[in-house]
């Protein structure tokens, strides 16, 4: 199995802006202070170079294949089918298996992807990170173990509880965990505190969790993370002999949609992204961007669609750490400005019970993140009623540091 | 050049002394008892940054941090920072530069244009953009919405910058420059005489405009040691400070000006 | 990516027993209350009719390779090596990642395929299990769900404890769990516990979650997991142009040894199996059995080696929930009594420096049944120096539910 | 046939009653007691079994695990426990034969040859192993060595078992045969008269060995119906209940006694 090799497309322009043809909006960018500026241009520089290096993509494919193990299969799910309708009346719908991924999550691809090249072209001694479900630094931290590196994690306090097993884990693999009391004391915060800590230690590398942050960030993230979407979009035409009819990733920053909708960007997939819509959009409690009442905005380095309140940024609320983030990546963005990709919302209660459902009727124990996806996607197959489409849905993580809360859910609704 | 910050260099090149700019955040811990804070700082600085606040800076260390949220919770947002400048300004008796010192957002969400013209009618002298990067078109924007009208468009350089930033740094900055003196947060370590003495020499290697440092000054020595090379010393940290810890206290404005009038102390060329 | 056909060697007689050609002691058998002999010959005749029914193993092959993920990498680990003194002395070391499996060990592969022909086969409704690391019922109770049958879980009070993620997740997943309270309040307990509970609903069928109990359990078992060691071997091929020259394997049943062991016996290969010494061989505390004084003993349904106190069988302590058994499965006695497979312990204190070892320096997180092994293995070839050789080490299982406690050590040793 | 076994038999056959046979598990709570109880047993029953206690038994309810416990903290072995028989025969009055039940690894790590000589050296009558197959060398061993010395060799059916497995029971069972009464375990549900008459008629039509039905046998009205159909009624959680109770009680063996005494009310044809 090799991995299908990178094809460059939808690319920002030199100062990292996605522009929408025809409002000329602009999405990206690098709102940062002027400390940073030349550490991004090194990291820039590092990236352009890394993917032009034979040996370097060679040595960090192999790992990708027998440390992340990227080779996940796509599983067709006969169980969800019936839930949707029968196979007969929706189609056929299958699960990619990312939760099998070292680590449990898409995460480790872009982590150990940008390590990687933090340790053999930028040289970093250092490596520091923010997290929301802590997969991300759950994987940061594996990544520095294995090559020897620092690694510091920022971390909101809330989430720190809420996923103490994968935070556990990070600190097992030796990284120093910094935890965040700032506002919502989750992802946003998390971020922020990242990003005022590499001010501090310039000669560290910063790797971002999601397709976020300052030029060229968002392009970089989404171009390791693609490694998954290339490899199952190979995999889903030998499975069925075509790209997917519809493609459903659940959208926080929107890493886990880039990785499987960037190499289908050009195809006739149609790509879902699902938010969350915590306690109900109207509520106002939430985790949703784009269908939150989003404006253009510029926060953590980028300009992109964010949800605020006058010009502050609004405190999202979730169940999902990994999607309490009042925006998306700037590309996200723009793919939906343009109207790429189209977007969809479950509630917290929603995915809650979709947890359980999918625990009792598939066997799986996703990330509570994966089960907004499922729920929305479901609904989505359900009303298309096209027993021709072959759907995809991104499973994107494994649950096993939400059973906690979980099983609690569980037994108080029992 | 911004007139105000003309007259303030100016005056201070014939005292042989360097200036000193005060921050703080505007309407932290409230409007009423940030425009007293103003007031009194207006008697003591040459200049005053005020801060607009944003929930998601990421340049301030926790103290900076920890006013902008009180500031927040007491309701403030680019309107009513407009308008604390512009009545401070209106009853103090000289013509102390003000600037507003912030993030891109708040001027962005605000519209650049708009923004830029209640500078105008809110008296404002000056403004500092943390996030702005030369190449934004915001940046872009901004830089010559302000120069329209005269308002100083101060702009930020850290030690890790080069020299080719830097010039292109000064080609849209105005009345003055700023140089971050550590490569890291406000108030977060002390400040850097080296780095400062290096970015100097950069900056003088191109230009004559006047050089502010900013990023650890807490104290006269601090100041002293700053003013043997730049024109201005910028202190936010050590205002905030006395701020967050007695911001019910009524002596709160005796402290910062007793604090202030040592600093000054530190101003002799 | 097929699975490479399984061929039958070293098969025990038609009553289940292995027969050592020397002294011809027998291995095996079938010692259980007459009630439950009609089951087992129920069973054995599913099993051999399963293994012909080319739709029914077509069927099963697709559901691991897309539900359980069997297709997972092999790893050079470069760390490994260096701490066991450098490649130049000491040769290769290669990691099979079955941990990268979904529910995380190699306990799925056995657990889905007998839950599949119970399933398709011997159609049962009820499917009773034991558990030690609740590895076993974690990967009983997913296929249970996927499957729709109902799913029955013994476990150790004490276990139950140690191993709470697992067991929550077997829960999750809508297993009935039954806490044993007998005895060590450990794993052999629970299967005695299983056992009773299917004397008294014969038509449930009982998954054993090792190659022990009664014919045709302890062959069933190692047919159905040497899918890990048929695929292995051909990675290893592929890679190596070899076979390996030696393999460790952790080994409290067996299970997992005789995974990876079984393709391999009649290769070149010198084979390792690592015990837990527990505190120690000689404090008796300890989940040893060939290494910690066993003799030919009856229990559980099967002959085999087994740690006895007069005739009672011995209490087995480990840190190590998997290892907590007094006996092997019959085939691995009979291996190590005709020299085949050569023995080694690690104690718990090892064990658990090595898991915070693989942590910070390998960037994984093994379950700790994996860090006996691991540990033995270094020692082994550190001793061996023989830089021609390809060491090939399983890493069994990933051990999220052992980060409580391996947490907490780590706090407590620093 | 064992002589003992063929007399009481004969005896309850000349009566018109069948048998009572009364199971406590050896040494349970001490050795002191057990003996006790087991004297006791022998004014009652019919015949006695006496569990060797195995901690690892696949086959009995909790209430015989717990007494398999208390035995095993006494000391119990397989020593003690034949001496435990030897003692107690040798001081009843009448002919009682006596059994042991166990599982195949305490038999097997004794070694079988030996433990069939201390069969007859300690006046035990017959030995019932639960979990020994047909097929296993072991079963062939024993019964093989048993059959020598004439001591009972009594094999357990089940409701799951068919008229194939029966039949190669009854070749290597002796003096009687025990059916299982339901699928479960020991004293864990109510004795299955369908069952008991279903096997019974399996085994009738291949044998006239005398039947003995255990397993869920508690009550007068329980020992009534089995005794309709078989030979003797096996009781034995009953009993260990009371054991279990009273373990310290002084009246232990009068409870015992008048259980018994109650149960025996069953017994007429
Ligand atoms: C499992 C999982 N899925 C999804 C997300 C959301 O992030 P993104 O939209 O960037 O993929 C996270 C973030 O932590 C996550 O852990
Ligand atoms: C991860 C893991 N490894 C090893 C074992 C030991 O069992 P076996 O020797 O049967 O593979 C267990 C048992 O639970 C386990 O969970």
């Amino acid at each position: 199995m090799k991995i299908p090799p990178f094809k460059e497309i939808n690319s920002p322009n030199k100062n990292g802006y996605w522009i929408n043809p025809k409002t000329k909006e602009a999405y990206g960018g690098q709102y940062i202070s002027p400390l940073l500026i030349p550490n991004l241009q090194k990291v820039e520089k590092c990236f352009k170079k890394a993917l032009k290096d034979k040996k370097f993509m060679k040595g960090l494919e192999e790992k990708l294949l027998t440390f992340i193990g990227v080779n996940t299969p796509i599983l067709r799910s006969k169980e969800l089918e019936e839930i949707a309708g029968g196979q007969k009346k929706v189609g056929k719908i299958y699960l990619k298996r990312t939760d099998l991924h070292h680590d449990s999550s898409h995460k480790p691809v872009n982590s150990f992807s940008s390590c990687y090249m933090a340790k053999h072209i930028f040289k970093a001694k250092k490596i520091i990170c923010e997290t929301g479900a802590s997969m991300h630094s759950r994987s940061v931290a594996a990544a520095c173990a294995m090559l020897k590196m620092d690694c510091e994690v920022h971390i909101g306090a809330v989430d720190a509880e809420k996923v103490s097993l994968n935070k556990d884990i990070s600190e097992l693999y030796g990284a120093k965990i910094v935890v965040v009391h700032e506002s919502t004391k989750s992802l946003l915060p998390a971020m922020a505190s990242a990003l005022r800590s590499w001010q501090s230690n310039p000669d560290a590398m910063y790797v971002v969790g999601s397709v976020a942050g300052p030029s060229p960030y968002p392009r970089m993230v989404r171009t390791w993370a693609s490694v998954i979407g290339r490899i199952a979009k190979q995999q889903f035409k030998q499975i069925t002999g075509k790209v997917p009819s519809t493609l459903f990733c659940v959208c926080g920053g929107g890493s886990n949609l880039m990785s499987m909708a960037y190499p289908l960007l050009k195809d006739k997939t149609e790509i879902f992204a699902v938010e969350s819509a915590g306690e109900g959009i109207p509520t106002g409690r939430h985790g949703a961007t784009i269908l939150g009442g989003s404006q253009m905005g510029i926060l953590l380095g980028f300009k992109s669609k964010v949800v605020m309140k006058s010009a502050q940024i609004a405190e999202s609320l979730t169940e999902a750490s990994g999607l309490d983030f009042a925006a998306v990546g700037p590309e996200v963005a723009y793919l939906h400005d343009i109207g790429r990709i189209k977007f969809r919302s479950t509630t917290d209660m929603a995915a809650k019970k979709t947890f359980l459902m999918c625990c009792e009727k598939l066997g799986i124990v996703p990330a509570i993140e994966a089960c907004y996806v499922i729920n929305a996607a479901l609904k989505e197959i359900k009303k298309r009623k096209n027993p021709k489409e072959n759907h995809l849905i991104h499973l994107c993580g494994s649950g096993e540091s939400n059973v906690a809360r979980m099983i609690k859910f569980k037994r108080e609704n029992e | 050049m911004n007139k105000n910050f003309q007259e303030m260099f100016a005056k201070a090149k014939q005292e042989k002394k360097g200036s000193l700019i005060g921050f703080a955040t505007g309407m932290d811990p409230n409007y009423k008892t940030s425009k007293k804070i103003l007031i009194e700082m207006a008697k003591h600085c040459g200049a005053i940054e005020v801060g607009l606040p944003f929930n998601t800076s990421t340049s301030d260390s926790a103290t900076i941090m920890d006013a902008n949220m009180r500031a927040i919770k007491a309701g403030a947002n680019t309107e009513k920072i407009f308008k604390l400048i512009k009545e401070v300004k209106s009853e103090i008796k000289n013509n102390v530069p003000f600037l507003i010192m912030t993030y891109m957002n708040p001027v962005y969400v605000y519209s650049i244009k708009k923004f830029a013209k209640k500078c105008k009618t809110s008296n404002v002298d000056g403004v500092i953009i943390v996030d702005s990067n030369n190449n934004s078109p915001e940046d872009k924007e901004l830089s010559k919405e302000l120069k329209k009208i005269n308002v100083a468009y101060v702009k930020l350089v850290a030690p890790t910058n080069d020299e080719a930033f830097i010039k292109e740094t000064l080609k849209k900055c105005s009345s003055w420059i700023y140089i971050v003196s550590y490569a890291g947060l406000t108030g977060s370590k002390q400040v850097n005489v080296e780095n400062v003495k290096k970015i100097s020499k950069l900056i003088r290697k191109n230009s004559k405009i006047p050089i502010g440092v900013g990023f650890g000054i807490r104290t006269k020595s601090d100041v002293s040691k700053v003013i043997k090379i730049a024109d201005a010393a910028i202190v936010g940290s050590g205002i905030v400070d006395i701020v967050g810890k007695n911001s019910k206290n009524h002596n709160l404005t005796k402290k910062i000006s007793s604090y202030l009038k040592n600093l000054k102390k530190g101003l002799n060329k």
